[in-house]
């Protein structure tokens, strides 16, 4: 079980905050975000935007980092801090 | 909601990061780095606000949202960095999150050092880390309606200074 | 003896420069800053201390010769030449003069912008200036005896990087 | 009438603050510190000194500076305030 969770513009966007995905692991960013895309192709304008920033297990990764079952995988806008 | 810690154990006592929904006092931040410290020559620190025009938008007010389990972290790995590369004595970095007005304070960063330099550059490194590496996502209150505030190249750009030190 | 201004007319009438024997109070420079100014999103201030171990010697206290007819035309040439180069809004600039003892602050310099980068560079310009090119000498009280601080190459190097902007 | 003036370990070095020298003006920065010379060869290896800083009328300056009637010209070691 992966927990995938979307802050900011991408959590209006996708209307969700948080949700479990069950995937064989490890395997990538990129392949929860193709899996997230699977279930929810309404998704696509909103995940599959470039720019978009992610983090495993709350460090901030690119989409060929590794993901293992129960870590938290994060999408979210370049942020706007400081 | 207050998150408040010294940063690590590795780090001085005298180290202090904060994300908090209540204001700050830069006078109570600048007497701890101060107070029993004749070590130190110089302090410099940066204070961030509320600004009245942004991206081309009257702003109101800022709604401040952040990701609370990674947000220590990634502002602890950034002090950490600017330890490793400047002689730093003491470090205080406080963000606030949640609903903020016109001209209210938004993050603190003050750094001491016995050098001048070291002192500048860190606490300016600090800063530029947080923008780019701390998730923080600022929503503006304009009077044509609320928008979230996009990133901006420059701020990309910012992080070439540091990155042939 | 004290000796402020206002800066000069063709400034903003919220810069303010001084030189004197009295201390100062960061908060509340820092408050004039703030106040009534919602269109910087940016403070940053350098505070220097008289710390306790300078070129080899144990530091006990600090006397600050200047050259009274000259320090505020200096200084006020300095504010007008970041001014020149960055955006600021507001440039405050205290400079102490007389007998100053450990922890003692000695200069404060406190700039607001609506940039990040332009409050950064032009406190630390004026203070890498401020070092080189106003007339203020520090003779140094030590458990040895009282010595004439030396000036610094580093310091000379510290403008070159202002010299290609 | 030129008025010179001393700081610092300089001055403490000539034990003067200040003088008034006569000069057929306008000459340089270099001429009134050859005329303090002149006057003072005691005060050679101290007022020799390439280090010296100087200003006229409040104003750094290099010593080919032009020097006229009036003016209060300085002389001091590099400063080190901040």
């Amino acid at each position: 079980m992966i927990n995938v969770v979307f802050f900011a513009q991408l959590r209006e966007q996708l209307k969700t905050d948080q949700l479990q995905l069950e995937l064989s692991t490890p395997c990538t960013v990129a392949d929860v975000q193709q899996a997230l895309l699977d279930n929810h192709p309404q998704w696509q304008e909103f995940l599959a935007n470039r720019a978009l920033m992610c983090a495993v297990n709350q460090d901030m990764v690119q989409s060929d980092a590794m993901v293992n079952d129960g870590n938290e995988v994060a999408f979210f806008p370049p942020v706007t801090g400081g | 909601m207050t998150d408040s810690s010294n940063v690590s154990d590795s780090h001085s006592d005298f180290d202090f990061l904060s994300v908090q929904e209540q204001d700050f006092d830069v006078a109570f931040e600048y007497a701890q780095l101060r107070e029993n410290n004749s070590q130190d020559g110089a302090i410099v620190f940066f204070s961030g606000l509320v600004r009245d025009f942004n991206q081309g938008n009257d702003v109101t007010g800022l709604y401040l949202e952040h990701y609370p389990a990674m947000t220590e972290k990634a502002l602890a790995k950034i002090i950490e960095e600017a330890k490793s590369r400047w002689p730093l004595s003491r470090v205080r970095l406080i963000h606030r999150v949640g609903q903020l007005y016109l001209s209210d304070q938004i993050v603190f960063v003050g750094v001491s050092s016995s050098h001048r330099e070291a002192a500048f550059e860190a606490c300016h490194f600090i800063m530029d880390y947080l923008k780019k590496k701390a998730p923080f996502w600022k929503k503006e209150t304009t009077k044509k309606g609320d928008w979230w505030v996009e990133s901006l190249e420059k701020d990309e750009k910012a992080l070439d200074k540091w990155q042939d030190q």
